[in-house]
């Protein structure tokens, strides 16, 4: 974990709702996808948890929902704004298990760390299969970023606008075999995609957090393997270890 | 410059002590700093038992703070002496401060007891705004004859220096501190006022608890006011706390009558605070003409 | 979209109002905008006789928050009456609520029968925070025996709902409202928590008064845990206050159990902040699918 | 009174501590030298009260010293920042009472408001004399800008580094006669003037403040006109009212 100012490079609209930021600064300790970031925004008391979407050696690229006050506030930054951030939080999805043709699954704004993940299972000449699960049409983002990795992309719309009419569950027929399952959204999208998936996987999950680092105990769930936190242990567990 | 301050007859370097609950056993920031740096620290409240607390979520945010209910989840005190205190001497080489919570008066001696063991102990703070279990679920705190009664039994049972840790939540916090004082206690400290927050769009309580503490910079106006209140009527040291974030809050709450400052949720917003405040205390001295911070203790009365 | 609440059998076309002290006799704001416009407002807390209050500094900043020391300025009930009312009659044409204050059960009944005559006001708000001179100081709203007295002497001498102001700064704030709705009271609203601020250049207290209410946003959280408390153990309408600044702090405090809201801090720094509210509030029940005020009274229990 | 949104022109010393802003917006509220605005910042509770140092149809200039956090803080705020502002607030001095030759006393930063109060003396015919006193010759400011105005300015520094060694009533004897005081400085300058000046008097008195428009009185004074509002019925006082 290291702490930091980073300056806003972008911060854009996606969407209606989803925003694209991207922060210059130190990347250094982004190491796993499935990892998230702790932005702290002026006039709020705690920090922001963010998946990381993607990064490079300059920046880090994050996708935000407009959720409540502090990401409203968020979406209103110019370009040049200097934010303290918290960077390398958390664990990530572990890559060495996927197989040759993982699964990945998904939801909302649980989509940007699965973007990471599909670029870096590609680069290990793996070939994921990407379902992606949207409310409507409009709401879409980042489908044509995934294809342009060269991941087989499909979609779901909960109001049939796009894709396969219903939640990702009712996609899982269209995506063929796979070979292990990882997943990132709503704990209600991960029960019921649990009820469904037939190999081993891993889930990320979002808990309110005090300190993002391990350090209050704030965000704990209880495991199989006895309590865990969801910001340092996780937030990516494994499915076996899960208890709903 | 001095910053050094003595705490119930034990020195520390200087008077910032991360508070019970935002500084774990310390693991997570000796991965980040040296926190030999600190005056010292108050460890994760800990019970007889092993503890996973309440049920989540266990934060919400407020105004200028935050709110937690974590509940007191913990090892259990035989796993904090088996696992964390040898861990913890092998990063931190002065006393530290052994918070304990509990349910029953037997439950705070069992505790206590077994960390009076304990070399690295150099202090025990024990936390009265748990409730009662036996008394109908008002907090040990809220009374100045029950505050009293696990004062003595605490200090029956330990050599070290006992510190109760007050809850705010009374109509006269002096007469707990002087029963507490009467009854032993060789130092005081102060815990969280009781707040909540509800979800606009769940249209319910944020936390599943309900009820939570709040704490960070909006509780410093109460907090000093009671340190205040408290010094005027006792003579043992009080360790301040409640939303201190800047140098000028550390010197501040020493004016109104705190030896020693505990840093609880700037912890979390900011993983160096404790430091960056122990690094800048000399300048903020500096700047307000202190030389020595023991000639300001209590310096506004 | 209905606005419009009843509190003890006054109807409100909203919930909005302006709390007592940051409001005066309305006359600074229906300078600045039509006051018609608010549910109602409690007018500066008035003593039986004229006060000029405490020394200054009577005000301090604090994180989210402020701190007054005022001490009840005020011109006295008999000026009020001859001088406030009429004025405000020509500015505001609904029912007002007066805020009584006073340092013994005399002084509480005399100024209230004497508002009792006048048709303009709608309610007495009657704040038992003060200090009970005859009592060693100790707060009237401190012990549920006191703050019942006063009740029920306030409510032999008016016919106006009584809606009695209660501190915060107690260990047990159901067991005082249960006194008072036992003796009578048509509602409830409290007061400030008492904090204080020290100066770091003179080393002393900032406030003449030493200490102060703590209100604004800070105390939002501590608000309305006790709005929710006091809910669930009354029957009568509670006017919950403590920092609300936004129409979405007025929904909060109302899923609490306020049937109303005061505002107090953001009058000050921001002169049309009511105003604000009362305009904000249809856009922000839309924004939750809140159709009418009434359903969210208590919802989130 | 007059709420508003106005942005900064300029922002910067004039001394080590002493600052020059000049913002732009709304100034038709601005009606009488020695009134003051309300300015809000980021990340502070209440406003911070400002003399007006002078005013034209687009903007509003006010000299204030680094004190605390607030005047660092605002210090920091770059050209281009909008801020929530209260204008025209208090009641100003009163001009029609100067006489030929007012004498204008101000010490540190009370000497903003008299500025103003100058240059609509100069216009009106008068013939101001200009006491200043500063604590170091390096503290001076606006000592040209005064006299730009074609005002005799005298200035006295504690520590005798320029001008009349001492304090402003050590410079009474250097301005010769007048015919009406007008002072703006701390409490304690003005009772030490108070004890020297030979006519009427008008003083301006700072107070911890609440609102700053009269709304809760948290800065009464008590005058032999009984209590008063230094914010509203203020912050200028007649000298033959003040209680000391
Ligand atoms: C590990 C992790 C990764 C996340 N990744 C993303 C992401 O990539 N994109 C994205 O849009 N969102 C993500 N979230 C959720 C994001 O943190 C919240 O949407 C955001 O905090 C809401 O802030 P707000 O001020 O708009 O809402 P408010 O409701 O005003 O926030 C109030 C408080 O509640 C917390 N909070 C509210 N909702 C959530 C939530 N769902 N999870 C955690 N804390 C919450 C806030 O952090 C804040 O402390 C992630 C959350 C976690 C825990
Ligand atoms: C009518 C009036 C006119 C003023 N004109 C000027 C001016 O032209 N130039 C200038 O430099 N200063 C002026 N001041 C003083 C100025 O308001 C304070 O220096 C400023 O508020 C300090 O803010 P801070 O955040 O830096 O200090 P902090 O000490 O951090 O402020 C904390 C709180 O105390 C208040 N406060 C602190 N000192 C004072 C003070 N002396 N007077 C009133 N409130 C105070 C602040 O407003 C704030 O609410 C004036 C004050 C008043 C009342
Ligand atoms: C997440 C969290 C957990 C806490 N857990 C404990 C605890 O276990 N025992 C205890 O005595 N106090 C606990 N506290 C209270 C702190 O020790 C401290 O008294 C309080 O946070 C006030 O300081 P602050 O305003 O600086 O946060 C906790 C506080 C927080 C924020
Ligand atoms: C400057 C000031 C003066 C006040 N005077 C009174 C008063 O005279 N009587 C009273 O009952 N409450 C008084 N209060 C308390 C308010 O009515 C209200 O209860 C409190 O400010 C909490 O609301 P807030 O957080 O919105 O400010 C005063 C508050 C302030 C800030
Ligand atoms: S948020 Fe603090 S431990 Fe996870
Ligand atoms: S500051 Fe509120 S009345 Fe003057």
């Amino acid at each position: 974990m290291k702490q930091g100012v980073y300056i806003i490079k972008k911060n854009a609209p996606l969407t209606t709702d989803v925003y694209e930021l991207v922060l210059a600064g130190d990347t250094s300790a982004c190491k796993a996808p499935g990892q998230f970031i702790d932005v702290k925004l002026p006039e709020r008391f705690l920090r922001r948890p963010i998946s990381v979407c993607d990064w490079d050696g300059e920046s880090i690229t994050v996708l935000y929902k407009l959720l409540g006050g502090g990401t409203e506030l968020l979406s209103a930054l110019p370009v040049g704004t200097a934010l303290d951030v918290l960077t390398g939080l958390g664990n990530g999805y572990d890559l060495s298990v996927s197989g040759d043709r993982p699964l990945l699954v998904g939801g909302g704004v649980g989509i940007p760390p699965l973007y990471r993940l599909a670029k870096e299972l590609i680069s290990r000449g793996r070939r994921p299969a990407v379902l992606l699960g949207f409310n409507r049409k409009e709401d879409m983002f980042y489908v044509n970023r995934f294809e342009g990795l060269g991941a087989k992309v499909t979609v779901t719309t909960a109001d049939g606008s796009f894709g396969i009419p219903g939640f990702v569950t009712d996609g899982l027929s269209a995506v063929g075999t796979y070979t292990y399952a990882y997943a990132c959204g709503p704990t209600a999208m991960l029960r019921a995609l649990d009820g469904a998936v037939t190999t081993s996987a891993q889930y990320s999950f979002e808990e309110r957090m005090g300190c993002g680092f391990g350090a209050c105990v704030g965000c704990t769930c209880r495991t199989k393997n006895g309590y865990k936190r969801v910001c340092k242990d996780g937030p990516v567990f494994r499915r076996e270890e899960v208890l709903w | 410059m001095n910053t050094k301050v003595t705490l119930c007859g034990v020195e520390l370097d200087n008077p910032i002590i991360p508070a019970s609950g935002t500084f774990g056993y310390g693991r997570e920031f000796a991965e980040l700093y040296d926190i030999n740096c600190l005056g010292t620290f108050s460890f994760k409240g800990t019970t007889r038992e092993p503890r996973y607390g309440n049920p989540t979520p266990r934060i919400a945010e407020t105004a200028s703070g935050m709110l937690n209910a974590v509940g007191l989840q913990n090892p259990g005190v035989e796993a904090v002496i088996g696992a964390e205190l040898p861990y913890l001497k092998t990063v931190f080489h002065k006393p530290v401060m052994a918070n304990v919570s509990g349910f029953s008066v037997e439950e705070y001696t069992e505790t206590c007891a077994l960390l009076d063991k304990e070399e690295q102990v150099g202090w025990l703070e024990v936390n009265i705004s748990c409730p009662n279990v036996h008394g109908g679920g008002l907090s040990f705190g809220a009374d100045p004859a029950l505050a009293a009664e696990v004062t003595a039994a605490v200090k029956a049972v330990t050599k070290k220096p006992v510190i109760m840790k007050l809850t705010p939540n009374v109509t006269d916090i002096v007469s707990v501190a002087k029963a507490c004082a009467d009854a032993g206690a060789d130092g005081l400290s102060i815990n969280t006022l009781m707040g909540m927050r509800i979800g606009l769009k769940t249209k319910k309580p944020i936390l599943a608890n309900t009820t939570g503490g709040l704490s960070g910079p909006a509780v410093f106006p109460v907090a000093l006011r009671m340190v205040w209140q408290v010094y005027e009527a006792v003579d043992i040291p009080i360790v301040g706390m409640g939303g201190v974030t800047t140098p000028e809050d550390v010197i501040e709450m020493m004016l109104a009558g705190a030896t020693a400052v505990g840093v609880g949720a700037a912890n979390l917003t900011d993983p160096f605070a404790s430091k960056k405040l122990v690094e800048g205390l000399p300048a903020a001295m500096g700047k307000f003409g202190i030389s020595d911070l023991n000639d300001i203790i209590g310096g506004a009365h």
